[in-house]
């Protein structure tokens, strides 16, 4: 079977996010004042055989763990569809 | 004939841009800060490299809202010159003067090296003072240098023949077609990859980049006298 | 470990001991209550535990650092300032230092190394200098395993995207691999700046009543965690709750908005919010103007709610400065921080009572006196021992290892080892040419950037030997004094001085003290013959896992002048028909410590070469004059992999072929492989040897001509052996050379 | 009211995504043989004060035409969540 993993890693949230404070003063500067904070991530999506969902969701998470985000500073999230074709 | 070099918080390259103009043209060349509201009295306007508010989202997306940039408009629609090198490319791209956009790099990596380009067209006001197809050395330096556009827009590039510069051997980027420079249809707004202003001098490794400004002169020289 | 949802009160903080978590012993605590004549409270005990730290008081480093030689005629400002200055007329002054990052690029490579480079570059424009160049010296485990490949890609990846986006090039370093370091990556960066006299700044809080600014990034809890201390045993734990998101662009619009606010005069002192943030750079600020400063911690801007004043005084968060500026031009100051951008925010004063005074909304919440947080910190003369594999045999037998059977494969593999092979796929990824002005590019022995008018240059490198120094502790210091040097010589520039990185185990093993106060003996002894004196530097203990330490790595920072640009000299062979010489020491080559024996063992295989420093001096002078005669085209410096490698490296950067004819009594991998001081390869232009003679003999120095420059595409190394009326000979394809020596990395790397 | 805009910004299909061919590539060299395809876009938390949902869709949409992501090259999609404190 075919799953598409949609993973989201972000900084976790004591970490100061230098991309997102700066991409909100931007939005605040060109007038979109009601921007309260903005945090800006990564976003893969993943295609991976698997024999069903729970070892698809297995896998993933160990790509994640030793590739895809660094827990020390980061945090991730995925969803799981099974694809057909 | 007077230069104006842009200046956005981030930008890195603008004092080597003013030195270089200094240097190879001896021309007054002023530093503008970007919430200037005008470029008026310039003759041209350079857009220098840098990390125009830390390259943070995509290279030149935040710079191209600045208010000195409608002024840079106004001057591009008035026919006269503008130079985007290396992050002022991406910045010119971001704003529509030049079509398509800059991606990261193919390899992922930021790239420094002195590289060889081939001079795709002289009829230009930046490239007139090269020979037709003539290989120089320029340095690069970036990390969102590769070039693209979609098919139609390089069909149209390539017919009006706006490609100005191609890297020769390795392509450092991944850039379409090799492309390294290109020019807007009215042929005053350049955009660039490669940093001519670190190259004006032999002991920087090459003085290739001098051309540009000397032929920027050049041009400036015969439509004012013409 | 311990959990609080409250902050203990003095009384807890005593009898529960709660300051050990912070770091503090039982007799610092002690020290400390005595001196305050009371209890310190939690903020309190905070504040003491940083300021007494390892990383801030070099308690235990302190002794040995004072017998280092810091001044010269042309020292401006030696260690104990933000970054020490070296003056080289014409009003300019060189302002430089080197600064560890090890343990947070341990754990997260990329942001670690970048916010190394960040806080690098602070310490330079804090001194009111341009930042012109970087360098970069780094040391990983072997690159099979793929967790040192990862740490190598992402800090290299890191540095680039730092010292990029700032618009400083970086144009030089090194990197070494040996599996010393597979736990413990070093992480090493040096800044460089100019300064015109008249401009110089310094971390200095004086004038009372005058206004303390924090300007730059909002506060975080960046460093801290919460009511859970790092415990004694473990060290590095303090930092790894510290790895942050560097933020460049803050970094250059903070570097931009100093600059500025120095040349208009308004400011009084600032410094770098490093390590321990607010607490070290008030405390040290009031300390240098023997002033008292007072700060109010809801006055600082914060990134977070419900920060106490504990948190706020101790977080590490990055891209800070803090600013004092003389009172009645704080519109002037904060024009220019608006220009740029950055939020200034007044949190306090300038006091004559020498105390940091610590307020909450106006009320005090902690007062320490200044000396007692600084200059009164504990000094410990830790206990040095010999350690027990310095006299062992079987480590000390590289000259004993069996022939080998193909000398030309071994030059090959030596090519290969990714410590020699060539570091271009490093170096690529940095801008080495932005501020338009590098005139060596990374590649040669030193890299030089020119001064605004051309006419000069400064040289710079970076140069250290973890191996000898495991294998020698004394020796090894005076070879990294001695390469750093030879390194600028090599590219026409007359050195000046040092900064230093000292990178050592645990210090509290008397093994591993020994190697630091012998290594420190070794480096002011090169430093005093060479005359050049060290003007800053840094030290960073404890870089061990699971009781394994790395290889003592002290790195030497050296700075030079070309004081003539058309004296610029690079290794690259220039044109066929000009000859090869060797100059130098020759009697000192040995296998022991090198790289070769290290391939063909794999292990540190002693002894570390001997040095003679009095005739590194005269080596290094004589080189010097050769170069500035102008006959010499290219010269090249004798390292890692010997005379044979540094042969390979001049004819591959060059194109260029050479026929080499030694004749010599040595076994040939000595002669080829073998390393030692006091060695300089030169590409000589023909019809220049009566002057050659003479520059040489007026040194006291020997050479010897190896053989010429060809055109075409072969190395040819010839070793003669009369005696034995026996010829060894190596022929191998430039060609081939070079797809080794420039693949390696990037092979080892997929 | 404060909602939550959860913005992906992925490379248009046609145009190539190094990102994450590299990806791909390193899970495939750890072991993770079953991944067939990784692409790799960026992702924005964008937290901000509207009216209704209708006005934060509208505000949203034109952060994403004028900054947030370039069309030449870029796609977007977002979603948006009313945030209850
Ligand atoms: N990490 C690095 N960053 C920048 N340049 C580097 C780095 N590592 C090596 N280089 C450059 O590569 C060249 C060779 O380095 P190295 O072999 O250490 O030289 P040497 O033995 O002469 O000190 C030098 O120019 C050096 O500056
Ligand atoms: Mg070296």
């Amino acid at each position: 079977m075919t799953f598409l993993a949609r993973v989201h890693v972000t900084l976790k949230a004591s970490v100061f996010d230098p991309q997102g404070a700066t991409v909100a003063r931007a939005l605040g500067t060109l007038g979109f004042d009601e921007v309260q904070d903005v945090r800006v991530g990564k976003y893969l999506e993943v295609r991976l055989s698997a024999s069903d969902a729970a070892a698809a969701r297995e896998r993933v998470s160990a790509m994640c763990e030793t590739l895809l985000a660094n827990t020390v500073i980061e945090r991730y999230e995925f969803t799981l569809a099974e694809e057909h074709h | 004939m007077k230069f104006a070099v842009i200046v956005f918080p981030g930008s890195n390259c603008d004092e080597d841009a003013v030195r270089a103009i200094q240097q190879v043209l001896d021309e007054p060349a002023e530093l503008v800060w970007h919430q200037s509201g005008s470029v008026d009295g310039y003759d041209a306007v350079i857009i220098p490299g840098g990390f125009a508010y830390g390259d943070y989202l995509r290279a030149g997306a935040i710079a191209r809202f600045a208010p000195v940039m409608s002024a840079v408009r106004a001057h591009a629609q008035a026919g006269r010159p503008v130079l985007g090198i290396c992050n002022g490319f991406q910045v010119l791209t971001e704003v529509a003067l030049l079509p398509g956009a800059l991606l990261a790099n193919n390899h992922l990596q930021f790239r420094c090296d002195i590289v060889k380009l081939r001079v795709e067209t002289t009829r230009t006001p930046f490239t007139a003072d090269y020979q037709m197809g003539q290989e120089i050395r320029l340095p690069i330096a970036h990390a969102q240098g590769s070039y693209y556009a979609d098919d139609a827009t390089l069909q149209d590039l390539r017919e009006h023949d706006q490609i100005v510069f191609r890297y020769v051997g390795e392509n450092p980027n991944g850039s379409l077609d090799n492309i390294a420079g290109i020019v807007n249809r009215q042929r005053n707004v350049m955009g660039m990859m490669p940093h001519p202003e670190r190259a004006v001098h032999p002991r920087l490794g090459s003085s290739d980049g001098a051309a540009i400004f000397t032929s920027l002169l050049h041009a400036w020289k015969e439509a004012v006298y013409a | 470990m311990l959990e609080l949802s409250r902050e203990p009160s003095p009384a807890e903080i005593q009898e529960r001991r709660i300051y050990r978590d912070f770091g503090l012993s039982d007799d610092e605590y002690a020290r400390i209550s005595a001196r305050l004549g009371r209890l310190p409270n939690y903020v309190e005990t905070g504040v003491f535990s940083v300021l007494w730290s390892e990383h801030c008081s070099y308690k235990s480093s302190k002794k040995h650092l004072r017998t280092f030689p810091t001044t010269s005629p042309q020292v401006i400002q030696g260690p104990g300032e933000n970054a020490g200055i070296v003056d080289i007329g014409d009003g300019w002054g060189v302002v430089f230092k080197m600064e560890s990052h090890n343990h947070p690029s341990a754990i997260e490579p990329f942001q670690g190394a970048a916010t190394g480079v960040g806080g690098i570059i602070r310490d330079i424009f804090t001194m009111g200098a341009r930042p012109i160049a970087l360098l970069d010296s780094l040391r990983f485990g072997p690159l099979e395993k793929p967790r040192n490949r990862y740490l190598f890609g992402q800090v290299v990846a890191g540095i680039a995207s730092y010292g990029n986006c700032v618009g400083i090039p970086t144009v030089g370093g090194e990197v070494v691999f040996d599996e010393a370091y597979t736990h413990n990556p070093l992480v090493n960066a040096m800044c460089v700046g100019l300064i015109r006299h008249d401009r110089i700044a310094r971390g200095r809080a004086s004038g009372m009543g005058n206004p303390v600014l924090v300007v730059g990034a909002k506060t975080g809890r960046d460093g801290i965690h919460g009511a859970t201390f790092a415990s004694v045993e473990d060290p590095h734990s303090r930092e790894r709750s510290a790895v942050q998101v560097g933020d460049p662009f803050m970094e250059k619009l903070l570097l931009e908005a100093c600059l500025e606010l120095i040349e208009s005069g308004a400011v009084v002192g600032l410094q770098d919010m490093g390590a321990a943030g607010l607490t070290s750079s008030s405390a040290e600020m009031a300390s240098r103007a023997g002033s008292g400063i007072d700060i109010d911690v809801a006055l600082v801007p914060r990134r977070e709610t419900g920060m106490t004043p504990y948190e706020v005084m101790l977080s590490e968060s990055q891209e800070r400065m803090l600013v004092v500026v003389q009172r009645g031009k704080e519109a002037q100051a904060q024009a220019i921080f608006a220009k740029w951008g950055l939020d200034a925010v007044e949190v306090g004063q300038v006091t004559d009572n020498g105390l940091l005074r610590i307020l909450e909304q106006g009320q005090i919440v902690g007062e320490l006196p200044i000396a007692a947080l600084v200059d009164e910190a504990p000094v410990y003369d830790r206990p040095a021992e010999r350690p027990a594999y310095l006299d062992d045999a079987a480590l000390m037998s590289a000259d004993a290892l069996p022939p080998s059977t193909d000398l030309a494969a071994d030059l090959l593999a030596l090519l290969a080892r990714p410590t020699i092979a060539s570091k271009h796929s490093v170096y690529r990824q940095y801008d080495s040419m932005v501020r338009a002005a590098t005139v060596v590019r990374p590649g040669a022995d030193a890299a030089v950037v020119a001064l605004p008018d051309f006419s000069r240059g400064i040289a710079m490198t970076t140069d250290g030997n973890g191996r000898y120094v495991y294998l020698n502790p004394r020796l090894g210091g005076m070879h990294a004094v001695a390469e750093a040097a030879r390194n600028l010589i090599c590219v026409g520039a007359r050195p000046l001085a040092v900064t230093d990185c000292l990178n050592y185990g645990n210090p509290e093993k008397p093994g591993i003290f020994y190697q630091f106060v012998e290594s420190i003996a070794g480096i002011s002894d090169a430093c005093r013959v060479l005359g050049t004196p060290v003007v800053s530097g840094n030290v960073s203990f404890y870089n061990e896992t699971n009781g394994q330490d790395i290889f003592p790595t002290p790195i030497i920072g050296m700075v030079g002048v070309v004081d003539d640009l058309k004296h610029l000299t690079t290794p690259d062979l220039k044109a066929a028909g000009n000859y090869l010489v060797l100059l130098g020491a020759e009697e000192a080559t040995t296998l022991g410590g090198s790289e070769y024996a290290a391939m063909r063992s794999g292990k540190a295989l002693g002894p570390t070469p001997p040095i003679d420093p009095e005739q590194e001096a005269r080596v290094q002078a004589a080189c010097l004059k050769l170069v500035q005669a102008g006959f010499v085209r290219a010269a090249h410096d004798v390292s890692d992999g010997g005379l044979a490698v540094a042969l390979a490296e001049m004819c591959i950067a060059g194109g260029k072929g050479a026929a080499i004819a030694v004749e010599t009594e040595a076994r040939a991998e000595t002669v080829l492989f073998g390393e030692g001081a006091s060695r300089i390869l030169l590409e000589v232009a023909d019809g220049n040897d009566a002057l050659l003679d003479r520059i040489v003999e007026k040194h006291g120095v020997d050479y010897r001509v190896l053989g010429p420059v060809t055109d075409d595409d072969q190395l040819r190394i010839k070793l003669l052996y009369y005696q034995q009326q026996q010829e060894t000979v190596l022929s191998l394809s430039v060609t081939a050379l070079k797809e080794q020596w420039e693949g390696a990395l990037q092979w080892a790397m997929r």
